[in-house]
């Protein structure tokens, strides 16, 4: 398949880009962010989500979506990022239904016609401390009755406070198993925290829980296998939402470049500037086409999938760090106001550099890939 | 004992009788630090003591002579005080921009009468001065400012905006650079001061992508100014402002990088252990941190032999800004999604975020990392052009 | 079955048949390949025999019209051609200049005549060209060459210097180009060919850093040319050299880094074992060279497809090459002392650093990484100036 | 004490930029590289070392020498950098007299006249494999009689073929042992290697080389303390040689940007240069800074110097290779030719980055002391 969009994937980014561009561009960010809203995202934007056809493109045709890959999901990712659109569409229609895909078609009739209309939203507890570890889960579930017994705590659960499921990955006794925790439960206990990007994350305890057997995705000690395919969409979809970020910070930057003079001429005519937004511009090229190259190889199933995966979400989180670096730098002073909207992106990418995993610890993962 | 030995033990046993416990308690932030001015809110009874009875000996500003409120001591005795008062954590009596910037400039360039005029209110911390240099359209290119002051007479007329005017919702009188000369870029800038309360005068605060700031921007509408509230000669204003960056930039060179940054490895050894590729970076970092501070060192030994080249300030702005950018990125990778907190208890608000956001700005306020680059450019390197 | 697919079979079962079993060994360097030329000397009488049977079939330059000694191929024949080649690990028959450069200009700029008398011995691999292009004073700036052209009626004259002419002193002719109006920089520049020769000529190599080198000085003393001996017209030889750069950047931005090349973290596992520090140098290294391979083929696919951006090119080659120096800065890092040795037989006489030094070239010729830069900058992200 | 040269100081720094640059400047170097000169040095001009005072400066002034530090050996060292300066100086005046200076007055008395009136060269042979790893010294030497039997190889020998004298770390019974081992003793098999900077280093096996007790360094089994004396004073002082590379690289390139036309003005008018001129000045300034902070911590017997040695081992190392880079690429094409001297200063700046440890080693070394 050539690294470029077939006639259909260019009539998705188009749509995509029309819909964030008008529906949730910067502004609805601001506005959201102002208001001080609770869930850090419009349940209304949401719902249109589903009515656009976003939300089906990773559940397949016999569950109601359009059987579509990573390649597509990207596609309205980059468009996300690129406007910092607030959703909850990577949580629950790319990684949550990653792991749904993996699931009993009863649970997945639970939860997948909520998610295509854009009424449920999932989160994702996975994490436990401030570094993402998915290796070192300590969270246990206890078998208790017919069901399980859920007691510990997890981080940086993105949606946790408005989620109507969290999907819980805990050690049962011979590996682990992934729940699907509806919300409200006894013994949980949700406490949401605003992030630096506006998000709203949550910590979760869980004591005493219990869950009916049938809250368990896939089956019971075999979630180490589901956790990977919901990793692995988390994290390439990170990664196009992180390009997104990038490419957003360097065209407003370009744009400011142009506009803004100082010393009687634009400072774009500066060539120590135009230097290094020419390598910035080469930063992200370089970003995007990893990307795709990776869910081009997730949808193919390829085994180099995973390594490929990991260097796209690195190089990913490097290229956009770069860009909103320089991008607050070249727009000088205005670039710390608020008013400006550079600010933002710089704040986004940093939410997103630890979601899923950040460039150092993919770039460890590939050297261990590697076999050094 | 040398008459420097037995002011220091005077000075020492004066400040222990006399500096009240709670100005010996660290600084903890702004709220701390006793700006003085008309509407200033004393923190408690002591704070208001301590910049009593310094000023009364001229302490505040130790150096400036007595006849304008100073302490009228030498360098050599003004560094032997600096030193007795930081072993004793005794806190400044007074933080002032008219301490820090206005006084160095009318000492230089005003008249006797000027210098009697603003001096020893600034000294006694009775009036507090911001400072009006950039406007919107004027960053770098400090020169190209438009705030336009026409001469109606009897008296200056001020029209125009400024940004980046620290703390002006707060000040009582302002010192800043206006146009007098449409016609000459350079020598057609004054420097003028006036009072903040002077009809026509208004103040926006700035939020900073870090939250709430000093910063302001100020709005001058038909500001009516006295004809004799100008440093130096009219039109030469430009002189008084390039001094007075020479000033900021050292205070700044100094304070990028604190000397005694310990290693950013050994702070976070628990994540390092964990992430090979970030204790990488830290190990990089530490070396960066040890040089930069060796650096700093000899920088402040060479100034004080008057060895060092006179645009070095511009080349430690440059190193130190950018470190200290650089050291809040692993800040932030180390601390991971705890630090990407903004509003919760446990993050005290956000503080390691809005920190490393605040230090986006160390690279542009006080001349950006690209003005730094071109003077060292032309002035160190004597490279061609421009 | 299609045309194109018994196009294939026909073709795999000639080549099968017809190249010699030593030209299928792979090429280890430029000893290995054919040049052609009057004072080539022939590694053996397969490499000649490789050379005439493919010269016979226009395949040497298989997409060049069959009046001219090609092949008459369609570009998808060509591919196929080419694909064939590979799967047989066929070593090209001829390597040239002429067939890379000189041809495609002669194609698009020459006259009829020019090209029945120019093509067909290059096709033949009988005149091996080398190209004048760069001068002293004028590296990145081509447009400021200043070797003369001068009009004496009934022929050329040609004074001056070129520099960086690979293999000059190996070539049969050479394509250079020569200021014919010192009043009009671009419009006073034409396309000249002449013989290596003709009196007045003389070559010198250069050495390099890394050593010996194929790159020349050529110096012209007043050289007699031929009046019809110029491509284009007369002072527009600045449009033929633009082509040309053209094809020599996308040359160069495919070849700077190997499609394939191996994680460099796994070749030096040992060492990186050893290392911590080289061991986070070379993952984050692994990870841009994944990124720049799939760059690469997005590159490649785009332009396949005319959908890349026209001056992507330059990015790629400034990507690419960059990449390439940083891989051997490794390397040589991974080798420690062993990649110092210059003189030994265990080091190939220093292959490693040789190379090394040698990947400090990639970011120059070609196009510097600072005119690959101002490019983009310029067409791409369309900022002003300059 | 201040971090800059007092009225002495500057007297030798003054005598010691004279002297280089009129006795052993870059033609010197390529003299010597285009007569293939065996040893790689100047005798003569050794002898010239001696005669200035030179060789002395780390010698103690009971044994003839000057009694001065690191702080001035590492003056001289800047010179030779800076110069390009092929002798066996930091070898033999600097790192050999260091481990002299914890031996016994017999040997003192053996080694150092000559070494002061620049007729000796010692040669320092520690490291076993491509990479510098004193921690995992493997060779041998076993007690024999009243002597010592070594056997084993070690490479990267710097002057070794030429050395009167060659340094040999080895593991003893209890510990590591120094030995001064003379040239041409039986079994010792040296193989002369030009290096890429035209200096010779040797690979040297040793196959049952006797040894009288006399050899010994300081004490059996107590060669580390001396070993890290050694390594110590070879650290600080190739740092300093280092700065002195990149320092000369950079003048020399600045120049080339003021001389050099391109588009009508000189290259160095091009702000991307210009910015990049002024990060390298402020990089090589600071490399200089952390070597005279190292050497003064050195001659003050500081807890802190070995820590602050590794730092501007590492941070001179980053910075020299920054401009031998830099110079390179702005010299453009003629900076690729042997014609121009630039070429001369990446060579060393590579030979000089891997003795003693290079950038990677000296950081780990850094963060291992940290505690992390």
């Amino acid at each position: 398949m050539p690294l470029y969009h077939n006639d259909e994937q260019q009539m998705l980014a188009d749509s995509a880009h029309e819909f964030m561009k008008s529906e949730a561009p910067v502004t609805h960010l601001r506005e959201f962010r102002d208001k001080k809203c609770k869930d850090g995202f419009s349940h209304a934007l949401w719902k249109q989500f589903g009515e656009m056809g976003f939300n089906g493109i990773l559940v397949a045709e016999e569950d109601g979506g359009l059987g579509m890959g990573h390649y597509e999901a990207g596609i309205i990712l980059e468009e996300i990022g690129r406007n910092l659109s607030p959703s909850p569409f990577l949580t629950t229609a790319v990684a949550g239904v990653e792991a749904l895909n993996a699931s009993s078609a009863d649970m997945r009739s639970r939860y997948l016609p909520g998610i295509l209309a854009g009424d449920t939203v999932l989160a994702l507890a996975i994490d436990e401390q401030a570094k993402h570890r998915p290796e070192a889960i300590a969270m246990e579930a206890q078998r208790s009755g017919n069901g399980f017994r859920l007691n510990g705590q997890k981080q940086f659960v993105i949606h946790g406070a408005s989620a109507d499921m969290i999907i819980v990955a805990a050690r049962t006794q011979n590996g682990l198993t992934l729940f699907a925790v509806e919300k409200d439960m006894k013994g949980m206990d949700v406490e949401a925290v605003r992030l630096v990007d506006s998000a709203v994350a949550a910590h979760v305890r869980f004591d005493n829980v219990e869950l009916n057997a049938d809250a368990v995705i896939g089956e019971v000690d075999q979630g180490g296998a589901v956790l990977d395919r919901l990793l692995r969409a988390g994290r390439i979809g990170s990664a196009a939402e992180t390009v997104g970020v990038g490419a957003g910070a360097m065209d407003i930057t370009v744009r400011y470049l142009k506009e803004r003079k100082q010393f009687g001429k634009a400072i774009g005519e500066f060539q120590g500037l135009q230097h290094r937004a020419a390598h910035l511009y080469s930063e992200i090229e370089i970003a995007r086409a990893v990307v795709m190259k990776a869910q081009q190889l997730c949808d193919e199933g390829s085994t180099h999938a995973d390594m490929m995966v990991s260097a796209a979400k690195a190089k990913a989180a490097r290229a956009a760090n770069l860009s909103v670096r320089e991008g607050v730098q070249m727009h000088g002073g205005v670039g710390m106001t608020d008013e400006y909207d550079i600010g933002l992106y710089m704040k986004r990418d940093r939410t997103l550099a630890e979601f899923f995993g950040d460039a150092n610890y993919h770039s460890n993962r590939v050297a261990q890939m590697n076999g050094y | 004992m040398t008459d420097l030995e037995s002011f220091r033990t005077e000075t020492r046993a004066w400040l222990e009788a006399n500096c009240p416990p709670e100005m010996r308690l660290p600084v903890k932030g702004d709220e701390d630090m006793c700006w003085g001015g008309r509407n200033f809110t004393f923190q408690n009874a002591a704070q208001k003591q301590w910049l009593d009875i310094m000023a009364e000996r001229g302490w505040t500003v130790p150096d400036w002579p007595k006849d304008y409120g100073g302490g009228g001591l030498s360098a050599a005795q003004a560094k032997v005080l600096r030193q007795e008062m930081a072993k004793l954590k005794c806190r400044l009596p007074l933080s002032s921009f008219g301490i820090w910037m206005l006084g160095p400039a009318l000492l230089h360039f005003g008249t006797e009468e000027q210098k009697r005029q603003y001096l020893p209110p600034i000294a006694r911390g009775e009036i507090r001065w911001c400072q009006g240099y950039s406007e919107p359209g004027s960053g770098s290119d400090l020169v190209s400012l438009q705030t336009y002051c026409e001469d109606r007479g009897d008296h200056w007329n001020v029209n125009g905006q400024k940004v980046w005017t620290s703390y002006a919702d707060k000040a009582d009188w302002i010192f800043c650079l206006v146009r007098t000369d449409k016609n000459d870029k350079y020598r057609g800038i004054s420097f003028l001061l006036f009072d903040m309360e002077t009809p026509g005068v208004s103040t926006r605060p700035i939020k900073l992508i870090s939250g709430k700031s000093p910063f302001c921007e100020t709005f001058f509408d038909n500001v009516k100014v006295p004809k004799h509230q100008i440093v130096g000669e009219v039109n030469r204003g430009w002189d008084v402002a390039k001094y007075l960056l020479g000033h900021e930039r050292e205070m700044i060179s100094g304070g990028g990088v604190s000397l005694d940054m310990p290693s950013i490895g050994a702070a976070y050894a628990d994540i390092a252990a964990l992430d090979p590729i970030l204790r990488a970076q830290m190990a990089e970092f530490d070396i960066e941190t040890m040089a930069f501070r060796a650096m700093s060192e000899k920088f402040m030994d060479e100034m004080k032999a008057g060895k060092g080249h006179p645009a070095q300030p511009n080349m430690m702005k440059y190193a130190g800004t950018e470190l200290n950018k650089r050291r809040h990125e692993l800040i932030m990778a180390a601390s991971g999604s705890d630090g990407l907190e903004w509003e919760s208890e446990a993050s005290g608000e956000g503080k390691k975020p809005r920190d490393w956001l605040r230090t986006k700005a160390n690279s542009i306020e006080g001349g950006t990392s690209e003005i730094m680059l071109n003077v060292v450019a032309k002035r160190i390197l004597e490279l061609p052009g421009g």
